[in-house]
């Protein structure tokens, strides 16, 4: 039983120019496991998680399914206006960490008193004691709580700021975190601590993780299963064990090639080079201009759901054959 | 360096200081050869025409004016510097500062209160707006602050006169207090003086709550689209919270500044209302003085008003400096 | 973008562009002079004759009114134009050179911005005597504070563009970066401060006329008409009223134009 | 100047300090903060030489002094053996066309408000090529013609980077300075981006100084890497070398994220 599944979300904007943001995404994350979002920048992987929590802005239009499902609690989402239908699971279940952490908290506030907003809402209004906030941030894997308890976000760095937001999410005790890029402003050293963290912090809290990234070589390491977004269209919804044997999209395949040249230091082969200027992609698919299988058909209507396996699927009138 | 320099709060405030008083030399400096340079002769007003050009010599030497400009400019900024005297008013031959502080009073209890209202008016309407962005009661705000920004304050405060005085009666036209003050006990002193001030500090107080909406408007919209109330929403923390702790007291902070800004435009504003109503202020002793030239006061009144402008922003700009975390410490990361 | 859809500039052009008109083509239908006097018929209220009676010296109110909304816009404008190209001129080089120059112009403008602009002007008109050009220029060189300001840190903004850049990698000439490359990209927020300056201007033009130190008699401007009206306010409403609201619709059109132009600049709506 | 000895450097730095002052109020006040300090290095002709650290530690600013957009606080930089920080302005104009930038903000590198057909007229005019027509220009970088009157923000960030490299190629530049020119685009562009970088290389006998964060794709490219952190340049071998024999602990930690991410997907 998936703890969050998504059926057939879409986001489009409806003033000025209509244009759609995702179309048609289905997903489900199972309870413990780790769901990786790739794709390129502007392919509506925040959207995504912004959706989930219900804080897109009020101007645009969003359709579709959500089902949260915990033990105690079950909450299904069909009206995306009503923010009422949020309001229990932000935080406390699920949580959002945001690519930008300093920007993301509060530049007036303390670290611990952001920290204790947090836990307040959680715990029903309790107060708490300064005491149990350093205890959190110490079982959070940070050596000097008080330093952190006092300091201002603009007196982090990089890497410290993201951890302080990865602690700002788990204050509410959440079943499901979602991490949106939180490893694309840092260098590598940092980048490889904070994904050990985060490991440790999964398995401490007993997680399920969504974690939104651009970059395949992590996608593929940390997760259970990978949704491939191409320009607001789910190409491909898989296992990681199968998506890395026998990738069926031929954009999927197309990154993993590139991929592997790249860590092998060989130039990749030759792609598909139509470049598009402006345009429209909204009916047909949009990996269509650079897809050396593409056909006229490609370019008219997006290609159905092709299902393996419920719940995995991918999208495409020509998929690539196993090897 | 010296230790207590290596606090940057410290230093940052120094820092100000020092620049606020060159600001403060430059201004006045700038005001008083203006005032000098400017064609017309004060003895003018003292002699009639049949008089000689010797009564007129002998006048001349008394105010100082037969001395070479940049002599008169060091003497009155040596004696304005080291002893803060202004020099006597050559039109009544009191000492300016002592026309400057009884001028001062009723300046800024007019000048205080409009700002207090209009900051209370402004920041509320503004927040009232920002938070329903779009919707009805910002459209109907919006409209009303066009108005009130718009309108010359002079001719509200006609308007004012005509119906609630001279229409209606209910309130006085002139003056800061009536003829019989002196027999009145303490208290109803007061609320005389407070009748007096009604009109005045609303013709001065509304233009201004329109500035301070407009941009207390836009500062807290930008606040409540900024990333960390998205990110507070998504924690899950209520709205109320988010618009009072979160997104007004971000909002409140530039504000600030803004009324080290403002000060200039109150002043200004203020001269016409002290004349419209007659109420005995810098701004009216300003206007008086500059008819009869009588330039002693002139330096005074600028260089008290220049004062008051100047020292506001730098208490402006310490105060953020104090309650801004990030004002402090920019480059140093402590972890 | 549709300009229709922008109600803020719809209606600011449509209110300044009857002030225009009024202003503008007024003299056509009416058969005074400004100037004439006629004391016999002094402040009487409106008649078929005078449809917004007589002041003080019988003279026709919207003949004056006319004619001093020519001076009241004329100085506005003028003034605003001046403030503009000084503030455009120096915040251009402020910004582009930057260094030591830039630190003392820019401590100038906050010597300048600290001066409260009605009381500095008033007594630079009182003491040097008032004309219609002193006031455009004494009102101008108190108003291009604000605007270097806004190129200065436009600018400033723009010079570390990366194109900006490129073009002095090339051996492009100081010139042509300042005026091709980067004046062209300052221009919006010039044009709002140009708008708001202009109403502004308005504001302070007609306080030193209703003091009776701008424009002086026998010329009218919609300041001194109402200076007229301060004995009797609502007595002689026909004084009053009409040279107010014409004060008043005039800068709110052009407020208005201003909002509505950041509006449509705003990246946030596209 | 058109000698190309292999053995001498077209391009030396040496000891170079840069050295940014904040000034606050006045002139009394100004705070200082080194961003590169003693750096040395040699580029020779034909190379492709790349500069890699996490954002922040200097790299930039070593463009930047190159380009004379920042005055160093000491050091020099030769190009062919012509010091340019002491000479003079009009002399320093001669050697502009032959260094030539692509940086990695290619959203602001076109001026807005020109069509792409104005931009590189513009520059040709400058820089007075007769001897290529537009449409040779940007056939070299691989785009059609069609591209040419629409303005810089319809088009994608491949195509806008694509525009910057053959805007950079008008003045004939012997050296390349490219700033992160791939980091903020997506993969599969990237990669052609260096595809077209290392072909442009070969054919109009260009010289590189490459600066990045990305070790992976970077390998793709140079055939000398620096490593710098905090202002500082503590290791500087050939390519290959740099990821059999990693010495400095940082390196070390670079490459082997660059190899773990391998192995997680071997």
């Amino acid at each position: 039983m998936p703890i969050l599944s998504i059926e057939n979300l879409s986001v489009r904007t409806r003033k000025f120019k209509p244009a759609s943001l995702l179309e048609d995404i289905s997903f489900v994350l199972n309870p413990g496991e780790t769901l990786a979002v790739i794709g390129e920048s502007g392919a509506g992987k925040s959207t995504i998680c912004r959706a989930i929590l219900g804080i897109l802005p009020k101007s645009l239009e969003i359709r579709g399914c959500m089902n949260y499902n915990h033990s105690e609690i079950e909450i299904s989402i069909g009206n995306w206006d009503d923010d009422r239908q949020f309001t229990p699971l932000r935080g406390s279940e699920i949580a959002l960490i945001f690519q930008d952490a300093a920007g993301s908290m509060n530049p007036l506030r303390k670290c611990g008193n952001q920290i204790r907003d947090i836990m307040k809402t959680a715990d029903n209004h309790t107060s708490i004691t300064k005491q149990s906030i350093l205890d959190f941030l110490s079982q959070t894997g940070f050596r000097e709580p008080d330093t952190i308890y006092r300091s201002y976000p603009h007196q982090l760095s990089g890497g410290m700021a993201q951890h302080v937001a990865l602690a700002l999410a788990l204050a509410g005790q959440p079943k499901i975190l979602i991490a949106d890029e939180p490893t694309s402003s840092l260098d590598a050293i940092s980048k490889q601590k904070y994904l050990d963290r985060l490991a440790i912090m999964k398995k401490k809290y007993d997680l399920s993780l969504i974690f939104i990234t651009h970059n395949l070589n992590d996608a593929l390491s940390l997760s259970d299963s990978i949704l491939v977004l191409y320009r607001g269209r789910a190409v491909e919804f898989r296992k990681t064990a199968d998506l890395k044997t026998s990738p069926k999209h031929p954009y999927t395949g197309d990154l993993l090639n590139l991929l592997r040249s790249v860590n092998q230091s060989r130039m990749p082969d030759e792609m598909a080079e139509n470049f598009p200027v402006g345009g429209n992609h909204d009916s047909g698919c949009p990996y269509c201009q650079k897809c050396s299988r593409a056909t006229a058909l490609c370019g008219k209507t997006f290609p159905p759901k092709t299902i393996i396996e419920q719940p995995y699927y991918f999208c495409c009138n020509y998929p690539l054959e196993k090897k | 360096m010296i230790p207590f320099l290596k606090n940057s709060l410290i230093r940052g405030i120094i820092r100000r200081l020092l620049s606020t008083i060159l600001t403060l030399w430059v201004g006045i400096t700038i005001c008083f050869f203006i005032i000098r340079l400017a064609p017309g002769d004060p003895t003018t007003r003292f002699l009639t025409p049949t008089q000689s050009t010797q009564t007129r010599d002998i006048l001349r030497t008394r105010f100082g004016l037969d001395q070479p400009l940049p002599n008169q400019y060091f003497h009155w900024l040596a004696r304005v510097g080291l002893h803060l005297d202004f020099g006597y008013s050559f039109l009544s031959g009191k000492s300016c500062a002592s026309i400057m502080t009884s001028a001062l009073k009723p300046t800024a209890f007019l000048t205080g209160t409009a700002l207090i209202i209009a900051l209370l008016l402004g920041i509320s309407t503004g927040a009232l707006a920002a938070i329903n962005t779009g919707r009805l009661t910002d459209r109907i705000l919006r409209s009303i602050m066009m108005v009130f920004l718009s309108v010359p304050a002079f001719w509200l405060g006609l308007i004012f006169i005509g119906f609630f005085s001279i229409k209606l009666g209910w309130l006085p036209s002139a003056q800061i207090r009536s003829l019989y003050y002196d027999q009145l006990s303490p208290l109803k002193q007061w609320l005389d003086t407070g009748k007096h001030l009604i009109l005045p500090v609303l013709t001065l107080g509304l233009p201004l709550s329109a500035n301070i909406y407009k941009y207390f408007r836009a500062e807290m919209i930008n606040t409540l689209q900024s990333d960390f109330i998205l990110a507070a929403r998504a924690r899950g923390i209520n709205k109320s919270r988010i618009i009072w702790q979160y997104g007004l007291k971000n909002s409140l902070l530039p504000v600030i500044s803004l009324i080290g800004i403002v000060i200039p435009a109150l002043l200004s504003g203020a001269l016409i209302i002290e004349v419209l109503f007659a109420l005995p202020g810098i701004g009216r002793t300003m206007v008086t003085a500059v008819f009869s030239r009588d330039y002693p006061l002139i330096m005074a009144g600028v260089s008290l008003s220049f004062l008051v402008v100047v020292s506001c922003n730098l208490l402006a700009d310490i105060v953020c400096l104090v309650i801004d975390p990030r004002a402090q410490n920019n480059s140093g990361k402590i972890i | 973008m549709k300009i229709s859809a922008n109600h803020p500039l719809a209606i600011g052009c449509i209110i300044i562009f009857f002030i225009a008109l009024f202003v503008i083509f007024g003299p056509l239908f009416t058969s005074y002079s400004q100037h004439s006097q006629n004391l016999a018929i002094s402040l009487s209220s409106p008649s078929i004759q005078h449809p917004l009676g007589t002041d003080y010296y019988g003279r026709d109110v919207l003949t004056r009114l006319i004619y001093g909304g020519r001076i009241s816009l004329g100085i506005a404008v003028f003034s605003a134009i001046i403030a503009v190209l000084i503030g455009t001129v120096l915040g251009l080089f402020t910004g582009y050179y930057g260094g030591f120059p830039d630190l003392i112009i820019m401590r100038f403008v906050d010597v300048m911005l600290a001066f409260p602009r009605l009381f500095i002007v008033l007594l630079i008109i009182g003491l040097g005597g008032s004309s219609i050009p002193a006031l455009i220029w004494v009102i101008a060189l108190f108003s291009w504070m604000e605007i270097a300001r806004i190129v200065r840190s436009e600018v400033m903004s723009l010079k570390n563009r990366t194109y900006v850049k490129s073009a002095r990698a090339q051996g492009f000439s100081v010139n042509r970066i300042l005026f091709r490359h980067i004046l062209p990209n300052t221009i919006n927020p010039v044009i709002v401060a140009t708008v708001l300056s202009i109403s502004t201007i308005i504001l302070v033009e007609s306080g030193l006329s209703f003091l009776g130190l701008g424009v002086q008699p026998p010329n009218a401007s919609w300041g001194s008409i109402l200076n007229d009206a301060k004995i009797d306010p609502l007595g002689t409403w026909w004084l009053s009223v009409p040279a107010g609201f014409l004060i008043l619709f005039s800068v709110i059109g052009f407020n208005l134009i201003a909002d509505g132009i950041t509006e449509e600049l705003d990246p946030r709506k596209n | 100047m058109e000698q190309k000895d292999k053995n001498r450097p077209i391009l030396s730095v040496s000891n170079l300090t840069i050295d940014y002052a904040f000034y606050r109020v006045g002139p009394f006040s100004a705070q200082h903060h080194a961003a590169v300090e003693n750096v040395s290095f040699k580029v020779y002709p034909g190379d492709c030489f790349a500069i890699v650290g996490e954002s922040g530690c200097g790299k930039t600013s070593i463009l930047n002094a190159i380009l004379g957009f920042v005055r160093p606080k000491n050091g020099a930089i030769f190009y062919n053996e012509q010091n340019l920080l002491t000479m003079a302005r009009r002399e320093f104009r001669l050697y502009r066309p032959e260094i030539q930038p692509v940086f990695q903000d290619f959203h602001n590198a076109l001026n807005p408000r020109f069509r792409i057909i104005e931009i590189l007229k513009e520059s040709l005019r400058i820089c007075s090529r007769k001897d290529i027509s537009i449409e040779e220009l940007i056939a070299v970088v691989g785009l059609g013609t069609d591209i040419l009157n629409y303005f810089p923000h319809q088009l994608s960030g491949g195509q806008k980077q694509r525009i910057v490299i053959a805007r950079a190629l008008i003045p004939k530049p012997q050296l390349l300075l490219l700033d992160e020119p791939v980091s903020s685009l997506d993969i599969t562009v990237a990669v052609q981006i260096i595809k077209l970088l290392k072909n442009l290389r070969k054919k109009e006998n260009l010289t590189f100084l490459l600066v990045s964060h990305n070790l992976p794709i970077i390998r793709l490219l140079a055939n000398r890497i620096a490593i710098m952190k905090n202002g500082h340049i503590f290791e500087e071998k050939p390519t290959e070398d740099l990821f059999e024999t990693p010495e400095h602990p940082y390196t070390r930690a670079l490459v082997n994220q660059a190899l773990i991410s391998c192995q997680s997907y071997q």
